[in-house]
């Protein structure tokens, strides 16, 4: 790994000459009262020091609306891989970990393609928390810094970067970045000093126990009152499901043209706290209640994905269902707390 | 096979649902190659008796316009509802709250009691007659209206949304309402719109009805914990879900 | 579009088109087709196994595998339940589908071997029992005895009654019949399949039994079983889910830890019986 | 020569809402000739009683599909009015833009989709995609760019989203801003063509005049006298050709200017104000503001020898054309001075009061009137509205009372599709005109 030190200055120099290559940029800005990720026009428009972002970069990794196949008359059908070069600047680290879990998901047992090109051409520039957000509980859940995944990290040490080119892409990039320094060791400690702290910082909601407990603590659970208690003032509005990292699910639709014949067949996000998400045919629905829904998403995130992924548990912290829930009943920290409240550790 | 023939009616309304119709623009051309419009008095003079599609647009809100919409069912193989006003009964519905003297001595003053100022109590379109797909919004989103009608010539079932609004209210990046304690009646309303009116910084108004399943008996906690009450939330769902 | 580094790997997504070489109605909502894969591929699957069917703009939806791969071609029964079942109705002889699969867990061919089989199939469920079945049957002494519990709700929803009848008069195979309704035309057993289990209940503990039929079924088959005392891992059981992708990656049809297009559709019960949701 | 004329149309078509006509001739001698409003009323100013101030605009849009735009925007006026409520330059700039965007939309599509069938002998628009797939796409593009800048600017098409009283939900972005503007740009050679299209068959329309009086908005708003802005859609006084030196009316009294009555012929309310029926339409305010239409408006105008004082109904179609040349100019000069001022966020603060407002609007297919009044909570405790084709009704009446006699002899056929084509020239919204109210509200 090359580690340099730019300044503040070099840098923004840095993201015009990109915004200024043949990539697509994609980087934090401001919207309104809050953060987006979203083409980047100027440099100007960047903003490392944001909390985070309403959606995750899970947007751009696997699409609200993806075409998979084209299809004509005759069952004759092409797929569909798009690709095209992007850059996306600015991802948080407990994001990072979320696409870290995807890019397993979907590329062990059946390979997805779809996914994997995209995510191929997809260029991660990530960086370290500066403003944690109101919600976030990354440090809770070992995700407040990651070691991998990335091309290049930034690390903002007050008037400079210290930036990580940990990949192939990633050190091209530097190519793009002349003034860059190797970084002294003052710059490394105070690094490594931000990264500290953000293992301290940001947890505003404080699990109870190891992240890695969870599914232990889940297996005894299925039955308890939080399922009910929460789940009573769910709309199943499924906001929690579209606004978290690590959410995957989707549906698969057809599209016709005018002709009748031809058309896209695309995948869509799905939620599972929406109510038909488990319903077949002759309307008969595996999880009717609102608290078998809700129940479903908690031992997802902390005992089914978890299975899959050795261990790794599916909510990286970065509390964004807990803003986006009107009814303020989707933070995982609470519910898990509340097990742990009511179940003898044994 | 001969393309299917479909007419379009309408009733008690502000005909902007037709005219999402026009608005599809350039596809119009493919829609009238994909069917045979035999009957739309707002865009063209033919009138016909015989289709296979009858697109009703607007309440039924006259003891007359029940009498036509039954025909029209007697006639039409398959009969969609378009619009709110179709499909809940949406403003038109709001009259119901009144009585009906009363509404109509507001409007006509001494010359309520003129016979062709008759009017009933408003209602939507399958309250009437059997309905087989319903179109909402207010007005309808072109999107959705030619992926249905495509569907309905592929013999598919189309695909009509029973998620909330919040869905694609969150898929636009929006901040949601409630977190600057406005009331929104998006977590209880059925998506398919793409959530303009919270993407404008505004509630969603409710045009598209409730979800199959909506969660009423949350509301009153949950309006609670935004210093509101449950009389802001029936004042805002009268104005296109009055009963 | 970009080509450069689009994998060698297969498309998970992509059908392959197959042609319609005979149909036939069951009974008034299944039916029955043979397919033939274009280019004369042939699918590579064990009994118990599904493919996802698609109609270009119409969709996809799992359907088992209902022929055996001793035999060729692939047999398909569809009931009209909804838009993609109801086209695949329309569809004659020569029309064309798509195919993806074969997918999922297989029926225990190879750990049954030798030993005495039970199948309990309500409706439908004797479609992806058939596979296994007809499987047995090419295989005829490599396995004790058979036994086929066919229950139905009604008389005009009978399945394969031909093949029905062939097997009812092979001597190496037991095969009883019950629906659930009395008729004129019916001098048989009437009742849910669960009355027929009495019948063979000595039969049943020594027995690897393979259950397939509505979710409403499994509690009753599964409390009689426990009755007497057949081992939950000797006990096999079919699921049905809702699947989209049938590749491990939608979330639907996932129970607990387990992706049913992945892990299932066939399950050995002692796996699912402290599975929340799962029956 | 026939003596004996029966003319009976149900529902005339390519017209929004439901409207009759009803001819007997016998013997030469006119019994009856009538224009019937049937449309089923609505009761909106009943409606909108015991609403907050700012849901005023979001019902009343539904009172007409067509001009949902103009309706959203007299609503949130007159609501303003009522709380005295002053919006900034920008908003007011903005809103301007929206209500150019549905001038445009709504001329081009009757212009081109409702009256040119008539003018090519085609009951339809649909027959003349195979003929003249060109024009038609011509015409479908420009109404595509008109609705694409209500949906930035309104949050969608129909029905806005993003006026409420004070100010807007949400303001366009300056990248939004140049996006429209270049949209305009390249659909001016398009307005042209589409005016010659029309030009080419233009002796198509009857030759028919009948002086009555003409009213609309005439500009009063200091900001916006000397600018293409001149030539008033939004702000102003009320202004007729009958008003010979007394000066215009204010919007705050404009029922003596509508002297609302009800006709037995009709479901909406009839108006009249010096004689006994007027016209509100483009051809209205065109009678009373020519000289301040934009250039091109103007060079439109020239190609078909529309000139101030013409009193031939059908006209009014040609009126609409220079409008939507004069409304792409004045966005283009709109959006200019927007951009070089930048867009500044703002914020909206409405405290409610109790009062009563009141305001006008050129809807594009004549003037528009509402009224409001709340109590001191913000709740609506009575409403009116006057809409254009109900100040129409009765000028229609008159209009065929003159056109019959006069074209009589040409025979039933012939006059029928004159007859149709007058009221279709005057661009009728029928479901709109029968949503009037009393003024005497009982509560
Ligand atoms: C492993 C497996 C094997 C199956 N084998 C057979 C079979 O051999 N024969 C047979 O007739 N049916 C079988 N089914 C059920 C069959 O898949 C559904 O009946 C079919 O999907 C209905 O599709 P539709 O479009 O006609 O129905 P619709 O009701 O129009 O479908 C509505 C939506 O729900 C989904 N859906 C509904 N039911 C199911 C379901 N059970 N599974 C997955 N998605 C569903 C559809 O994909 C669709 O999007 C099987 C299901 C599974 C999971
Ligand atoms: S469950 Fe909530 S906190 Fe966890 S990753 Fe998802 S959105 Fe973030
Ligand atoms: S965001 Fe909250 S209310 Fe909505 S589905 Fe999730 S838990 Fe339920
Ligand atoms: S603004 Fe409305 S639609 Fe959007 S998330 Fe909030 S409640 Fe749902």
């Amino acid at each position: 790994m090359s580690v340099s030190t730019v300044s503040k200055d070099q840098f923004k120099q840095f993201v015009e000459a990109l915004i200024r290559s043949d990539q697509r940029v994609v980087g934090v800005q401001q919207r309104n009262d809050r953060f987006v990720f979203d083409d980047l026009a100027t440099a100007d428009a960047l903003r490392l020091d944001y909390d985070v972002t309403i959606l995750s970069p899970r947007k751009y990794i696997l699409p609200q609306k993806e075409p998979l196949l084209q299809f004509a008359a005759g069952e004759s059908y092409t797929p569909v891989h798009e690709g095209a070069p992007m850059v996306l600047l600015g991802v948080h680290p407990y994001d990072m970990a979320s696409i870290n879990q995807m890019d397993q998901l979907f590329s062990q047992d059946e390979y997805d393609s779809h996914y994997m090109n995209r995510r191929q051409h997809i260029t991660v520039i990530a960086c370290d928390v500066v403003t944690p957000s109101e919600n976030v509980f990354a440090a809770s859940m070992g995700t407040a810094t990651v070691e991998k995944g990335y091309d290049m990290l930034l690390t903002d040490i007050g008037d400079a970067y210290v930036v990580q080119a940990a990949t192939d892409k990633g050190k091209a990039l530097t190519n793009l970045m002349p003034q860059a320094r190797p970084a002294s060791e003052a710059d490394l400690d105070k690094c490594r000093a931000v990264q500290e702290q953000n293992q301290q910082k940001l947890n505003q909601h404080v699990l109870e126990c190891k992240p890695s407990y969870l599914p232990k603590l889940l297996e005894k659970n299925y039955e308890h009152p939080v399922w009910e208690e929460k789940a009573r003032l769910c709309y199943s509005c499924g906001s929690c499901n579209q606004v978290c990292p690590t959410c995957y699910c989707f549906d698969v639709q057809d599209e016709v043209n005018w002709d009748l014949k031809s058309g896209t067949r695309y995948r869509a996000w799905d939620g599972c706290l929406l109510e038909d998400f488990a319903t077949v045919a002759g309307d008969h629905n595996f999880r009717k209640n609102r608290s078998d829904r809700f129940r479903h998403r908690l031992y997802r995130k902390g005992k089914y994905v978890p299975g899959k992924i050795d261990g790794q548990i599916a909510c990286v912290g970065c509390g964004r269902c807990i803003t986006a829930c009107t009814s303020n009943i989707a933070n995982p920290v609470d519910v898990y707390n509340q097990l742990m409240k009511r179940t003898d550790i044994g | 096979m001969s393309k299917p023939r479909v007419a379009i009616f309408d009733f008690a309304c502000c005909e902007g649902c037709q005219l999402q119709i026009v608005n599809i623009e350039e596809e119009i051309i493919d829609l009238v190659g994909a069917v045979d419009v035999v009957e739309w008095r707002e865009a063209m003079s033919e009138q016909s008796h015989e289709y296979d599609i009858a697109i009703i647009e607007g309440s039924i809100t006259r003891p007359e316009d029940e009498h036509r919409v039954q025909i029209i069912r007697t006639r039409a193989k398959i009969l969609i509802a378009l619009g709110a006003c179709a499909t809940i009964g949406g403003v038109n519905k709001m009259k119901n709250n009144f009585d009906l003297n009363e509404v109509k001595r507001c409007v006509y003053g001494q010359d309520a009691g003129m016979p062709h100022l008759a009017t009933t109590t408003t209602r939507a379109v399958h309250e009437v007659v059997d309905v087989d797909y319903k179109i909402h919004g207010c007005p309808i989103e072109g999107e959705e209206f030619k992926r249905i009608i495509r569907d309905l010539l592929l013999g598919k079932t189309p695909f009509v949304p029973n998620y909330p609004v919040c869905v694609e209210c969150k898929e636009r990046e929006n901040v949601c309402r409630y977190e600057y304690n406005e009331i929104c009646l998006g977590p209880i309303i059925r998506a398919g719109c793409g959530a303009p009116c919270p993407t404008a910084q505004w509630r969603c108004f409710g045009c598209r009805g409730l979800v199959d399943n909506p969660n009423v008996d949350a509301a009153q906690e949950v309006m609670e914990q935004y210093n509101l009450t449950l009389d802001d939330l029936k004042q805002k769902m009268v104005l296109f879900n009055s009963k | 579009m970009c080509e450069c580094c689009v994998s060698n790997e297969k498309d998970i997504y992509l059908p392959q088109p197959a042609t319609i070489t005979k149909r036939r109605m069951l009974n008034g909502t299944e039916l029955f087709l043979h397919l033939e894969l274009d280019g004369g591929k042939e699918l590579e699957y064990m009994p118990g196994q599904f493919v996802e069917v698609s109609l270009a703009g119409i969709g996809e939806a799992p359907i088992s595998i209902s022929s055996s791969p001793t035999q060729k071609g692939l047999e398909l029964v569809i009931r009209n339940v909804g838009t993609l079942t109801r086209a695949i109705h329309k569809l004659q002889v020569g029309d064309k589908l798509g195919v993806r699969g074969p997918y999922g867990s297989t029926y225990p061919v190879e750990q049954a071997k030798g030993k005495d089989l039970v199948f309990i199939c309500g409706g439908i469920g004797l479609v992806p029992q058939r596979s296994f079945i007809r499987y047995v049957l090419d295989h005829r002494d490599s396995y004790g005895k058979v036994t086929v519990l066919i229950g139905t709700k009604c008389f005009e929803m009978r399945l394969f009654r031909e093949e029905l009848a062939m097997w009812e008069e092979r001597r190496d195979m037991r095969v009883m019949e019950t629906i659930d309704e009395a008729h004129d035309c019916w001098s048989g057993n009437v009742g849910v399949v669960t009355t027929l289990i009495p019948k063979i209940e000595k039969d049943l503990p020594g027995s690897l039994v393979s259950i397939c039929g509505p979710p409403v079924m499994y509690k009753f088959v599964l409390m009689a079983l426990a009755e007497v005392d057949v081992p939950q891992d000797s006990t096999f059981v079919n699921l049905e889910r809702k699947m989209k992708c049938g590749v491990g990656k939608c979330g639907h049809c996932q129970i607990n830890q387990y992706y049913v297009c992945q892990e299932g559709p066939v399950f050995r019960y002692s796996d699912l019986a402290h599975v929340p949701e799962a029956i | 020569m026939s003596k004996n004329i029966n003319i009976n149309v149900h529902h005339v078509t390519r017209i929004e809402g439901h409207g009759n006509i009803v001819v007997n001739v016998t013997d030469g001698t006119i019994e009856k000739c009538q224009w019937q409003v049937p449309e089923a009323p609505r009761f909106f100013e009943a409606m909108v009683r015991g609403r907050r101030y700012d849901d005023i605009q979001t019902i009343v849009s539904r009172i007409c599909g067509i001009c949902s735009i103009s309706h959203s925007l007299v609503a949130t006026r007159a609501v303003e009015d009522a709380l005295k409520l002053e919006v900034s330059e920008q908003t007011d700039r903005v809103r301007h833009l929206l209500h150019f965007s549905e001038l445009l939309q709504s001329h081009v599509l009757h212009v081109g989709y409702l009256v040119a069938p008539d003018l090519f002998g085609e009951k339809s628009v649909v027959p003349l995609i195979p003929k003249a797939t060109d024009a038609v796409k011509t015409i479908i593009k420009a109404h595509r760019v008109a609705n694409q800048m209500s949906a930035i600017l309104g949050g969608r098409i129909t029905h806005p989203v993003t006026l409420r009283p004070g100010g807007m939900t949400r303001l366009p972005t300056e990248e939004q801003l140049r996006a429209i503007k270049s949209e305009l740009e390249a659909i001016v050679p398009d307005l042209v063509t589409i005016c010659e299209v029309v030009l080419s068959v233009a002796d198509q329309l009857p030759n028919f005049t009948r002086e009555t009086e003409y009213v609309s908005l005439t500009q009063t708003h200091p900001r916006y006298m000397e600018s293409l802005n001149a030539y008033s859609f939004y702000h102003g006084d009320i202004t007729s050709t009958d008003c010979n030196g007394d000066g215009p009316v204010p919007p705050s009294r404009w029922e003596r200017v509508a002297n609302e009555y009800v006709s037995p012929q009709s479901t909406a309310k009839w108006t009249k104000w010096h004689r006994d029926s007027y016209a509100a339409c483009a051809l209205a305010r065109f009678n009373n503001q020519a000289e301040k239409i934009s250039p091109l408006g103007k060079k439109v105008a020239g190609m078909f020898g529309l000139e101030k004082g013409c009193c031939n109904p059908y006209m009014n179609s040609v009126a609409q054309l220079a409008e939507c040349a004069h409304v792409v100019e004045t966005s283009l000069e709109f959006i200019d001075t927007l951009l070089s001022k930048g867009i500044e966020p703002e914020t909206v603060n409405v405290t409610p009061r109790a009062g009563r407002g009141h305001a006008a609007i050129e809807a594009p297919r004549g003037i528009l009137f509402h009224s409001y009044e709340f109590d001191k909570n913000g709740e609506c405790v009575w409403g009116n509205c006057c809409i254009p084709t109900n100040q129409n009704h009765a000028n229609i009446q008159h209009d065929f009372e003159k056109l019959v006699p006069e074209f009589m002899d040409e025979g039933e056929d012939a006059l029928r599709q004159k007859m149709e084509m007058l009221v279709r020239s005057y661009d009728p919204c029928v479901s709109c005109s029968t949503h009037y109210l009393d003024i005497e509200f009982i509560k």
